[in-house]
């Protein structure tokens, strides 16, 4: 067997990035495992369950964010982004710019109590703004690694030189407003790209009133309202009045195979709203949802049976049809016109909580990453891959992953990115 | 280790709102102290994540702990994670209990809070019987031999092995037809670039030329033994039995194609088969000018319940191959649901409707009925009988498990589900790993999978192979069986019921020995054995016994 | 390039105050417009083009050919004219074939299109003139709840009208907005008062009507604007006829985004012809002075 | 039954290609404010799927759906996920009809009449000229009205909407 001296970088810590790694390490290989936020775990730390098991995402999530974390092969850069790239397959050069997190992570212990003083509140993206969070936080409960972050933009020491509560209450003196950014340079054989996805934002479909409907929300912030560590503790109420709903409506394909939006299928929609209806269920057997869609995409395994117990056991009716406008009623209940095709009918039905399955797209700065690791992107700015060796991109030494290449579930992924892991091995074999 | 030395660590999880939302935790922890030998106990808000762990480490040091138990979730996934933790901060991981009160307790009993934390108590009061009597387990270390098997030599299996030999492990590829390249090699072109299948299937020349792969050919299973990191395979090639020793397998197997025999009146001339569409393709003969296509033929429905998952596109691009060559022919696809996910077949989907090629969708309980020069079918979206004139039809027929899957899943001692497809360890998160360590699994045999899933599982796998190749020794389970010689009267009750073939006997002693490295630690040996022969470590009689007897199972 | 009037059927025949207060509005706001003669019907978008689509671009085209002529861009009281003469210059701009045979059935009466004028709608060039009508309002019609009716055609289709947001617009609104009244929000604002359908079926077209006044009525208006005749018409002509089909009260007056403007810029309303309109508008009168 | 005539469907894809992308999701009858009231009477998805198979018989001479009830407000159009011209491939159809002698309602005759005669949908009347002067509005200079009838005679206009005899 040939040496291996070099690192692989793998860029983006959610579920792909970190199986990749993950898979590297135990494979003997070092790895360089870069994230921009704070703590890794990426989207599947924010989902509630999973289908088509609904096992508890953050549940079988946690032993892999934690032993990324213990593993001795790899090394966790967090805050850090990659700012550029030189040098080719077996020997490339990284400049990362790490932010300065303010907070010692060898000394920080993630008691928290630096959180209850700080007095700023501010949109806590992990939570889709659905709750504040403070200027030093962490990303959530079971956050890797778990140690606090001082959001430089929000902290009243950064914007008006004021506060500092958190350094006098922090007893084993954590906080350090004299860290910088810093650049580091790597040196790596091969590149792992995992960098994810964004939500497409709802807001541009006008007709469909989310942003001025309170209780038409997005399939991702609806995760949230139902999740047991979420902002409503698990017991699911609606935005406008706090009521509990009882008749869900589910729109799938919203900003999807849509030519004046997003031309391609989002791929899990269809799972996905199936799972968060019978999650919804399981809260509350009042339940009854409805989901509109176009076709029922479900050929994974398993997933069409899941569909089936949907359908039987969870109360949810499938309604084909795409749903073009929402309606609202003096009581804020949205109304959805949609055409019933048995009878050719378009009806008006009131329903006490839309939600809308919004389509996976690129990560907002994507073609930037691209730019800057030479790298192509197809015409909807995810990553180009090869049509048959999906982990293959346009360039040798670099690798793709996840939905970053195209949007996919949670296996799919999975598979993608030791699929990728072996081909980053592969190249630093032979480099 | 008397009892007086004893001291009990109990850490009682809220899992969020998952246990803590139901149960009283506080209640919990408070009962908990009043058990023998519990010397510590305290709640955390998640376990698992790096804060709880840490804190049942210090812990472990500050109260001088010789036995944790964890109140919370699934052993299945979290025991590992805290096994490991235990031994970090010094503590034999087999003085580790773990005990379920979420998925067993507060999401069965979510409306019954208070019986539920009635039922924690004995949960938890049960474990620290069993703690008490807790002994330390040594993991043993095995040997890794640097090489793998693949069996099956389609796309998948041929691609797993180069991904392996380019990483200079030694495979052996094992193709039971007379030359490899799977299903592909019946297809005229593939999705979605529409080149030529000859063009994928190049990859067998880089299999056949590799220096670090050997392909047997023509060649079956016959045995196969041993255990993570030292299998024995047994192939029967050419009237030849040819052994070799590999520390892993890779199952890429494949599927096959329903036979159409018996569906819609099919008679292989005017009603065809996608499979036999594309032979004529090949040899540029389709002569017919109304083609409809009828999707779903023998799945999604009562017999099968599964979608087959790449029919609708190969039916697209069959027709689109087809008008791509006669722009007058008038096609139509008789479908259910498109599956056409992603960016790239959702363009080709768009691609086909912009060349003309016409959707029908239909219902289950009203399929096409095929007519002379016409078919009548149902059209849900209009709600009445339409008929599509044609001089060809052909069915997609589904991909089904292979035939003899069942007979290498009991060679491999790994299971299939119910369609007989190869079942992986974990839907989510280990998507090509079987449950058995060292065996894994890829393509179509896993599940109907097209070119580039084939490919991306196939890398997966050996990515997943590799972690074990690359190791010179493995750790493996040291909560294994042990047959007491003295006890044994040869009877061979366990070797027979043994899932994972651990029991062999020793000729000399006429007793049964285990091999621990083989043994999962199940106990179904343990309970077989009339003579009580068998102690399962960690699981021994007076460790169930104590927990049923502080139950009130008697005494 | 300056404007000329294109002034449609419906106004000039039917209801010339309209065209009283979108005159006396530009005067104000310093736009010299000037009047075409020989136009015309546009032809009806939702009639003619109906029937035949030669017949409707070649009718259309002659009409454009005029304002080529003199030189000058159409300025169009009518939403369903705008729709018209736009799409027929984007088809004969886009498309040389259907230009060519068109330009040969033009020749039997001397003319030939080439393209070269430009075409708006007059609520257009009001909301591009939006801060000279700032300056000039006087009288700002305070708490006055109206009603926009933007209507379709003035908006779709969005890839040849090119103008405001096709499912959100806002242009009515802020002209609403602009002199001091409240622009109502209400869940129908998007969709067709029914008027074109009355070709078809007049119940149909009242029932569409009906649903509109119900959820302007639900959101709390007072009055209601539009920018289009043939809308006009269906809200001033027919709340009467639903009242007594259905036995409800809606009278919500109708006003002409141009008569509110010449109202809030303190213009003589008798000189508007407002006693014309069907619905009486005393009520919002007194409401503003 | 109906059975599926492909070279119809053809013609009218040659008359706009974009109706070949429909999938049948049924964003246009969701959107369409005509479809929400007549119960099933109009509705544009079922018009589209008619066209896409070329179910000539129910198009043009049955009617049903009742393509005349478009509206003609476009939401479809701008909803469609597609981009299909449902409006223009409507207003081809109903050219078909007209051109093949079908029957439509009344009033598209009646209008196109008064277009052929006066060059407008609606002639100036006396008491309009005398409003028209109350309001100080200048006179209206109407359409030279045999341009209009050589241009329509052109066209072949009458010959197409079938008016053989127009009366005085």
């Amino acid at each position: 067997m040939s040496k291996i001296s070099k690192n692989v970088m793998v860029i983006g810590g959610g579920i792909a990035g970190i199986q990749a790694s993950l898979d590297l390490a135990e494979r003997g290989i070092k790895v360089d495992l870069i994230e921009k936020n704070a703590c890794i775990g990426g989207r599947m730390a924010q989902l509630d369950k999973t289908f088509p098991t609904n096992d508890c995402s953050i549940c079988i999530l946690a032993p892999k964010l934690a032993e990324c974390f213990r593993h001795p092969n790899i090394t966790l850069h967090t805050l850090s982004e990659v700012k550029n790239l030189s040098g080719q397959q077996g020997d490339f050069k990284v400049k990362i710019f790490k932010k300065a997190r303010y907070v010692k992570e060898d000394e920080c212990i993630n008691c928290g109590q630096c959180i209850e003083k700080c007095p700023m509140r501010v949109e806590d993206e992990f939570d889709m703004k659905l709750r504040k969070r403070r200027a030093i936080y962490i990303d959530y409960v079971q956050g890797v690694p778990s140690i606090m972050t001082i959001d430089r933009e929000n902290c009243l020491f950064f914007t008006k030189n004021a506060c500092r509560i958190c350094e006098k209450v922090c007893e084993r003196e954590a906080i350090d407003f004299d860290q910088e950014d810093e650049e580091i340079e790597l040196n790596v054989g091969s590149i792992i790209v995992a960098t994810g996805y964004d939500i497409f934002n709802p807001k541009s479909l006008n007709s469909l009133g989310y942003g001025r409907y309170p209780n038409v929300v997005t399939a991702l912030e609806f995760e949230r309202l139902i999740s047991a560590s979420g902002p409503l503790g698990g017991h699911l109420t609606r935005p406008s009045d706090k009521n509990e709903p009882k008749k869900l409506a589910f729109i799938n394909c919203v900003g999807s195979r849509d030519i004046k939006n997003n031309p391609y299928c989002s791929s899990c929609c269809c799972m996905y709203t199936t799972k968060e209806a019978m999650i919804a269920y399981e809260h509350n057997n009042e339940i009854e949802t409805s989901i509109f869609y176009i076709d029922l995409r479900a050929a994974g395994k398993g997933f069409r049976e899941y569909i089936e117990r949907g359908e039987n056991k969870y109360a949810i009716s499938y309604i084909k049809g795409k749903v073009a406008k929402i309606l609202e009623d003096e009581q804020r209940n949205p109304i959805i016109v949609y055409e019933d095709i048995n009878t050719s009918q378009v009806k008006q039905f009131k329903f006490d909580l839309v939600i809308l399955a919004t389509t996976m797209v690129p990560k907002k700065d994507a073609v930037t990453l691209a730019k800057i690791l030479g790298i192509k992107t197809n015409d909807f700015n995810f990553f180009k891959a090869n049509s048959y060796y999906p982990q293959i991109s346009s360039k040798e030494g670099i690798f793709l992953c996840g939905a970053c290449r195209e949007p996919m579930d949670i296996p799919s992924s999975v598979v993608d990115a030791s699929g990728a892991a072996a081909k980053a091995a592969e190249a630093i074999m032979r480099g | 280790m008397s009892n007086e030395d004893i001291r009990i660590g109990v850490f009682i999880c809220h899992c969020g709102t998952n246990i803590g939302g139901v149960l009283d935790i506080t209640e919990l922890i408070e009962y908990t102290k009043t058990l023998p030998n519990v010397a510590y106990s305290a709640g955390n808000l998640y376990t698992c994540s790096e804060v709880g762990l840490s804190n049942i480490r210090e812990n472990i040091k500050e109260h001088n702990l010789n036995r944790v138990i964890v109140a919370s979730c699934s052993p299945r996934t979290h025991e590992p994670l805290f096994r490991s933790t235990c031994q970090e901060a010094g503590l034999n991981p087999y003085l580790f209990e773990m005990v379920n009160i979420r998925d067993q307790d507060s999401w069965v009993h979510m409306k019954e809070p208070q019986k539920g934390t009635e039922k924690a108590k004995d949960l938890i009061r049960m474990s620290v019987y069993k703690a008490s009597l807790l002994e330390p387990l040594e993991k043993m270390q095995v040997s890794v031999i640097p090489s793998a098997a693949v069996i099956g030599g389609g796309i998948a299996g041929m691609n797993a092995a180069l991904t392996l030999a380019n990483q200079s492990f030694k495979v052996s590829l094992i193709e039971k037809d007379s030359e490899l390249g799977g299903l592909i090699r019946h297809l005229h072109k593939t999705y979605p670039t529409n080149e030529d299948a000859s063009n994928i299937l190049e990859t067998r020349n880089l299999a056949e030329s590799h220096k670090e792969i050997d392909v047997y050919k023509s060649a079956t299973i016959e045995k196969i033994e041993g255990y993570v990191g030292n299998y024995k395979i047994v192939i029967l090639q050419e009237k030849k039995m040819i052994e070799i020793e590999v520390g892993a397998i890779i199952v890429a197997t494949g599927a096959r194609v329903l036979s159409p025999e018996g569906y819609y009146n099919y008679n292989g001339k005017t009603i065809i088969s996608q499979l036999e569409l594309e032979g004529l393709l090949k040899e540029n003969s389709v002569n017919a000018k109304n083609i409809a296509m009828i999707q779903c033929v023998g799945c999604r429905n009562e017999e099968r319940r599964y979608c087959s998952n790449i029919c609708c596109m190969t039916a697209l691009k069959n027709a689109i191959l087809i008008k791509e060559q006669n722009p007058d022919a008038n096609i139509t696809i008789i479908f259910r649901d498109i599956q056409a996910q992603g960016v790239t077949y959702e363009e080709y989907y768009r691609r086909a409707r912009e060349m003309g090629i016409i959707f029908i969708k239909y219902l289950p309980d009203k399929p096409p009925i095929i007519k002379e020069d016409h078919l009548e079918v149902y059209n849900e979206f209009m709600n009445q009988v339409i008929g599509i004139p044609h001089d060809l039809v052909v069915l997609s027929m589904p991909l089904i498990a292979n035939e003899d899957s069942e007979r290498l899943a009991k060679m491999l001692k790994v299971p299939l589900e119910e369609n007989n497809f190869f079942l992986e360890a974990h839907v989510k998160l280990r998507p090509v790993d079987f449950a058995t360590d060292g065996v894994f699994v890829c393509g179509s045999a896993h599940w109907p999978a097209d070119i580039s899933e084939s490919i991306s599982q196939s890398n997966a796998a050996a990515s997943r192979a590799s972690t074990i190749l690359s190791k010179e020794m493995l750790e493996v389970e040291g909560s294994t069986a042990e047959v007491n010689p003295d006890l044994c009267i040869g009877c061979e009750a366990c070797i027979k019921i043994c899932p994972y073939s651990a029991i062999s006997k020793d000729e000399e002693t006429d007793t049964a020995v285990v091999n621990k490295v083989v043994c999962k630690g199940c106990g179904v040996c343990g309970a077989s054995c009339p003579q009580n022969a068998i102690i399962i470590h960690h699981f021994t009689s007076d460790q169930i016994i104590a927990e049923i007897v502080t139950y009130g199972g008697g005494d | 390039m300056s404007y000329n009037y294109f002034l449609g059927c419906v106004i000039p025949g039917r209801l010339p105050f309209l065209e009283a207060s979108a005159r006396k509005t530009f005067e104000k706001i310093g736009m010299k417009v000037g009047d075409q003669a020989n136009c015309s019907c546009c032809p009806d978008p939702t009639g003619a083009a109906q029937l035949d689509h030669e017949s409707f671009l070649a009718l259309g085209a002659r009409n454009l050919c005029l304002f080529e002529k003199s030189k000058s861009n159409v300025l169009s009281l009518c939403s369903g004219c705008t729709e018209s003469l736009k799409t027929i210059k984007y088809i004969l701009d886009n498309d040389n074939e259907k230009k060519e045979v068109i330009n040969s059935k033009l020749k039997a009466i001397g003319m030939s299109y080439k393209g070269n004028i430009d075409i708006k709608h007059f609520a257009e060039v009001l909301y591009e003139n939006i801060e000279k009508i700032k300056k000039m309002v006087k009288k700002p019609l305070k708490d006055l709840k109206v009603a926009g009716h933007p209507g379709c055609h003035y908006l779709r289709p969005s890839e040849i009208m090119n103008w405001d947001d096709p499912l959100n617009p806002q242009t009515l609104d802020k002209l609403i907005e602009i002199i001091g009244a409240d622009p109502v929000d209400y869940n129908l604002k998007n969709d067709c008062c029914g008027n074109p359908v009355e070709k078809t079926d007049k119940e149909i077209s009242l029932i569409m009507l009906e649903n509109k006044l119900k959820s302007m009525k639900e959101a709390g208006t007072d009055c209601i604007a539009v920018i289009c005749p043939a809308c006009f018409q269906q809200f001033d002509f027919n709340q009467r006829e639903i009242n007594k089909r259905n036995n409800t009260d809606y009278n919500f007056p109708v006003f002409y985004i141009t008569e509110l403007i010449a109202l809030a810029m303190g213009m003589n309303t008798e000189k508007l012809g407002l006693n014309f309109h069907r619905i009486k508008v005393n009520d919002v009168l007194q409401k503003i002075t | 039954m109906q059975m599926v005539e492909f070279e119809f469907r053809n013609e009218l894809i040659k008359e706009d290609f974009s109706l070949n992308y429909c999938y049948q999701c049924g964003t246009c009858s969701s959107s369409c404010p005509v479809a929400l009231v007549t119960e099933g009477e109009y509705n544009p998805r079922k018009i589209i799927e008619q066209s896409l198979l070329g179910l000539k018989d129910l198009l043009i001479k049955d009617q049903k759906p009742n393509i005349w009830l478009c509206c003609t407000c476009q939401m479809c159009v701008e909803e469609c996920p597609q981009n299909v011209f449902l409006t223009e491939i409507f207003e081809r159809i109903k050219n078909r009809i007209v051109s093949e002698g079908e029957p439509y309602p009344e009033t598209f005759k009646t209008q196109a009449i008064s277009v052929i005669e006066n060059g407008l949908a609606i002639p100036l009347t006396q008491p309009i000229i005398r409003r028209r002067e109350q309001l100080e509005l200048p006179k209206v200079e109407s359409a030279d009205i045999n341009e209009i009838k050589k241009l329509l005679e052109a066209t072949d206009f009458k010959k197409k909407i079938k008016i053989l005899e127009v009366s005085k």
